[in-house]
């Protein structure tokens, strides 16, 4: 089964004729989503890769069975069409998008929430189901072995290093989960636990994280107490100083909480091993499992 | 984007909160000018983008004009936490009754806005909530409905308020409030704020961040104020520039690499192998040959960089425009120290076949890389 | 039973200590309701004719077992005391006041609607159900004798003239409602229709209406299809001129609907009798009863 | 409030909505001016607040500056709905390849904002309603989300536009959404929007009403346009200063009652038994004596009035405080014509008692009141 995605999610490209949405649907329908429908406003009739665009996701509705929906619509806009889709009842939203204002954020995040829809990012490499052959996102779907073990992080490439890790070292991924880097995103760390906790497919869990809020910790509290399978954790940031910005947003650290220290110390306090490279993951995850 | 105590107190003041009399100088001279306008003892402040202000010696009060000019010359040649005072802002120095702080900023976990206020101001809210936590009072915004006036009040009966003080406090959270919505601010805290002997609310301090990522709103405030979003060197504002994240560190070894998560982990992992960082150098996502280019030219004008380790990881990136971006650095002769170049991802064969053509070495690992790099920078040193 | 306010109601007045809320305090306390308590920003711990006044709803919640909320709060702030109320879970909410924002309105109508509160008003006069002694309102309480008709309006005096005449014409009423006089009131004339309809206590109803807008005409739809006891109807307005702004937003003639001729012929269609003059409602109701 | 629609186009253009080149002029030589400005032929609008503005010959056509200026001065020179021309706007004469109607007002029935369009614009709005509602769109807004660019964008497809031109449309429906929301319009309609022949949108006409009861807040802007609120006689104005509604009429006989509902039953009573009513004057809730003696006072102002109809249904409104109101005005000898007098409800007793004591007159109900002022009024003629 996985979490979030499987094989009777049809995905709706938001976005679709820009350069992104359209090198990414290539992409999406090479690994084997099933991409039903595009949007971009004035585009409708057109056709990107076979995929049909529309001028709204109201008109792809009333034409196509779509479930889900990815973003790649640039910041200024992206809260608009992730309302739209809100409003058309796809879910999960993956929101693609860097920069979206964090007011945004907070209203789109609240209205999902109102009525029970999952938004993955903003700023996310999206989700992916290898068994099933389905992702939505930009992630190099071959990077990605089917398996058992769920992958959740906060960061893009970052994640892809360490699946690609485990692929090497024959360890598969049951479903892996870019949160996405803004502070404020959709799902939360702690919330993808939760998904993965009632997945029957999911024997361990990897936990990315990165300085910056406390997410991680949150997390750990809550595997100890309630999560009874393998947990591996890496935390990138060791070595940044206190204060400085190192790329986005959700790595500042402020106060004294969110240091890789005490995200570390957290994580081993609920007896998560943490790795010290991102290739130490996969021989942490052999042992524990 | 952090703005001045000044600054922010022209917001406030546009938006009707009671700040104390007075006016930014940027000269010894206007500093006088602004104590006689005052007309009474003033405070001298600096106005600097760093915290701590107090404790570097950056707030003097001043009894008559003459003193408020002494100290602005004083405060004017200051540098604060490595930055220059770029002025003093003199205004009437307040009759104590009662330091209050008050602040709104967004709470990541709930993903909503927060109101923050507590009876004991004047110190930092982080030391405050591990001394106090009971003295701070805190009340998330609904997304849908903002902070209301009744909830405003609330805050200020929570605090320990009572009477014709409940509304007075509140409408200083209204109004942040209001601000908050309207400049799209992360942070904005007024600490203190005071309560003078006679009864009045001032806000005696102001601090306010308007969210980088909604600057592209307030575009008509930016050039209003006449300055640039942040202070810069040459290196970072060519970072902003060509979007791309850039921090200057005390190492000499360059990290270059795609994405915030794997920069940092790059960093660390030269660290591990007993190297250090001068760069962390993040592409962002998608990053084309000449963007590569770009910015392996903006690490390379940082002095202390004495190697430049490239770690790719490609996803929406392609390994051969990386590749290419290196290559015509290396023609265009940007790179004068040792490269050290992993790259693996989408389209990597293209990629690592671009660089074996120009007899380019690259390594397959990130700890490979970071081992390689560290041992470079040994040699040359 | 009636409708709306009975025995177990138990009010709070907002605004307690302004001049109209100290004055109808006292009259609703003297007519019977269960005025428990008062909010005035700022004066907690006085008292309003021996009830207790609290800095804000919460407070006053944290000491009494209220239920229903009545407001005398200026026009700029009423919204905001209809919010506090609203989160608060008071229901029924009562607006006297008037000349309120419309756009407030919107909002505090819209809040209440997604809770299940019944909003009264703005503009109104208030609810009085005279079995029970209970009014929630400013209406005098003894033009309104004890009864089994339904007495609803948009117009505050209006109603008290009607009321008289059937209170002099012996007919007695079981709730009596005013839905205010603004363009956007909480409680429209076809969800109190509705109320009546299922109250076992209510035999007949009298609709007092007005020119402007159609709420008289849908809930004469209403009627005809789902109202089965006898209904008398009046409308103020008959020789109000095209388009001059009568008193209260309610009364504007906009376009072909709205007028008196329109919404007389609508209730006629619908087998309501409709008075020439207010003393005529008395004798019609006697005709249909 | 209503604005011209001159006032209204500059708040379009504040918000960035495209609108016809031109200028409002007060004089025939101004209007020379701004035809000279904008260098094409140009229309003359009369500006008004009033309807059908076209049809009562408010709007010409000019193709030179000098016949803009002839134009400018005859209808400089008009009454439109009997209210006098303030100014003209010129403005470039648009070559016109689609009129489309949209508008933004109060659904009272669902309690929300309204957003309407309609590809067949040019006409009013009701008309179009009647003859072909299919070609009518209309779209509630969330009171908690505000209207969305998505929702813009369908109510431009919904409308038949496709391509670019969903957007350029839908930005006046997001733009005309803003300025709802800033000014708290009631009702605001561009009609016609006007896409020309070269393709582009522009707003050839502007209604904008704010709604009065929110004027309080938008003090800055109605100090800005320095302009009183609404055009007013003498006794109107009274009226609003002392916050009583206050309407004329053609007849002879002055209704002075509380509550809107109550003072419109009392006209139709007067109307029912033969009588016309000349004024319609609601007091309000809870007046006092004062408050009586100014209505009354307004009423005798008008010089058709031929008797005076005190109806009043005591609730907030004490009959003691009536009665003394009308009192003082008999002494003060402001009362010239028959009154008849009808007053119950609270402290009914004691106000019949002071109308005893004075030797005036009064009536139980307002039946009788309305019959005996209409057989006072035929004596009198």
């Amino acid at each position: 089964m996985a979490i979030l995605v499987d094989k009777d999610t049809r995905v709706i490209v938001q976005g679709i004729t820009g350069g992104q949405g359209t090198f990414h649907s290539a992409a999406m329908l090479k690994y084997g989503t099933k991409v039903v429908a595009g949007t971009s406003p004035g585009k409708s009739g057109e056709e990107v890769h076979g995929i049909p665009v529309y001028d709204s996701i109201r008109e792809a509705k009333e034409a196509q069975d779509v479930t889900a929906s990815i973003i790649f619509i640039p910041a200024p806009y992206a809260g608009d069409a992730a309302l739209e889709a809100i409003a058309n009842d796809l879910d999960p939203i993956v929101i693609i998008t860097e920069h979206v204002p964090v007011k945004d954020e907070i209203r789109v995040i609240h209205e999902a929430k109102m009525k029970g829809i999952t938004i993955i990012g903003p700023n996310t490499p999206g989700v992916i189901t290898p068994r099933a052959k389905q992702k939505i996102g930009i992630m190099p779907g071959h990077v990605f072995a089917e398996g058992d073990v769920g992958l959740m992080s906060r960061s893009g490439t970052l994640t892809y290093e360490i699946a690609a890790g485990m692929t090497n070292a024959g360890i598969g991924i049951s479903t892996a989960l870019g949160l996405g880097g803004d502070p404020c995103v959709g799902l939360t760390t702690i919330e993808a636990v939760k998904m993965f906790k009632e997945d029957e497919d999911t024997k361990a869990l990897v936990l990315v994280g990165e300085i910056g809020g406390d997410a991680e910790e949150r997390a750990a509290v809550y595997i100890k107490e309630n999560y009874d399978l393998p947990v591996v954790g890496f935390i990138a940031g060791r070595t940044a100083p206190p204060g400085k910005r190192m790329g986005h947003a959700g790595a500042i650290i402020s106060g004294s909480t969110g240091t890789a220290a005490a995200k570390i110390k957290a994580m081993n306090d609920a007896g998560i091993a943490v790795a010290e490279k991102p290739s130490d993951v996969a021989r942490l995850l052999k042992e524990a499992m | 984007m952090k703005l001045f105590e000044y600054e922010a107190k022209d917001i406030f003041r546009a938006f009707k909160m009671p700040t104390p009399p007075g006016g930014v100088a940027r000269t010894p001279e206007e500093a006088r000018t602004r104590a006689i306008e005052v007309g009474k003892p003033v405070a001298v402040k600096a106005q600097v983008l760093a915290g701590k202000r107090g404790k570097a010696g950056g707030v003097k009060f001043a009894d008559t004009p003459e003193q408020a000019e002494k100290y602005a010359k004083e405060i004017l040649a200051m540098r604060i936490n490595d930055l220059p005072v770029e002025a003093v802002l003199i205004e009437e120095k307040l009759s104590i009754q009662q330091e209050i702080y008050v602040g709104i900023t967004v709470d990541r976990n709930e993903r909503k806005y927060i109101v923050i206020g507590s009876a004991a101001g004047g110190m930092s809210i982080e030391e405050l909530a591990e001394e106090s936590p009971e003295k701070i009072i805190k009340m998330h915004v609904d997304p849908d409905l903002g902070l209301q006036a009744y909830e405003a009040r609330e805050m200020a009966i929570a605090m320990g308020f009572r009477g014709k003080q409940i509304s007075q406090l509140g409408s200083f959270f209204l109004t942040l409030w209001n601000i908050v919505n309207a400049y799209d601010v992360e942070l904005t805290e007024i600490n203190p704020l005071i309560l003078t002997t006679d009864g009045r609310f001032l806000a005696a301090d102001a601090r306010l961040n308007i969210d980088d990522n909604s600057l592209y709103r307030h575009q008509d405030f930016i050039q209003k104020i006449k300055r640039e979003p942040v202070e810069q060197n040459d290196r970072e504002r060519m970072a902003t520039e060509n979007d791309m994240a850039y921090v200057e560190l005390d190492g000499n070894i360059a990290c270059i690499c795609n994405g915030a998560g794997l920069t940092m982990a790059t960093l660390d992992a030269v660290s591990l192998y007993g190297g250090k960082a001068s760069t962390f150098l993040d592409l962002g996502g998608g990053a084309d040959a000449k963007r590569v280019e770009k910015g392996i030219e903006i690490a390379m004008m940082y002095p202390k960089v004495k190697a430049i380790l490239v770690n790719i990881m490609g996803g929406i990136t392609r390994c051969d425009e990386v590749a290419k971006g290196i290559l015509s650095s290396r023609i265009d002769g940007d790179i004068t120290v040792p490269l050290v170049i992993r790259m693996v991802g989408t389209n990597e064969e293209e990629g690592q076949e671009i660089l074996r053509e120009a007899g380019i070495p690259f390594l397959k690992t990130m700890e490979e890389a970071a081992s390689k790099v560290v041992e470079l920078v040994k040699e040359v040193a």
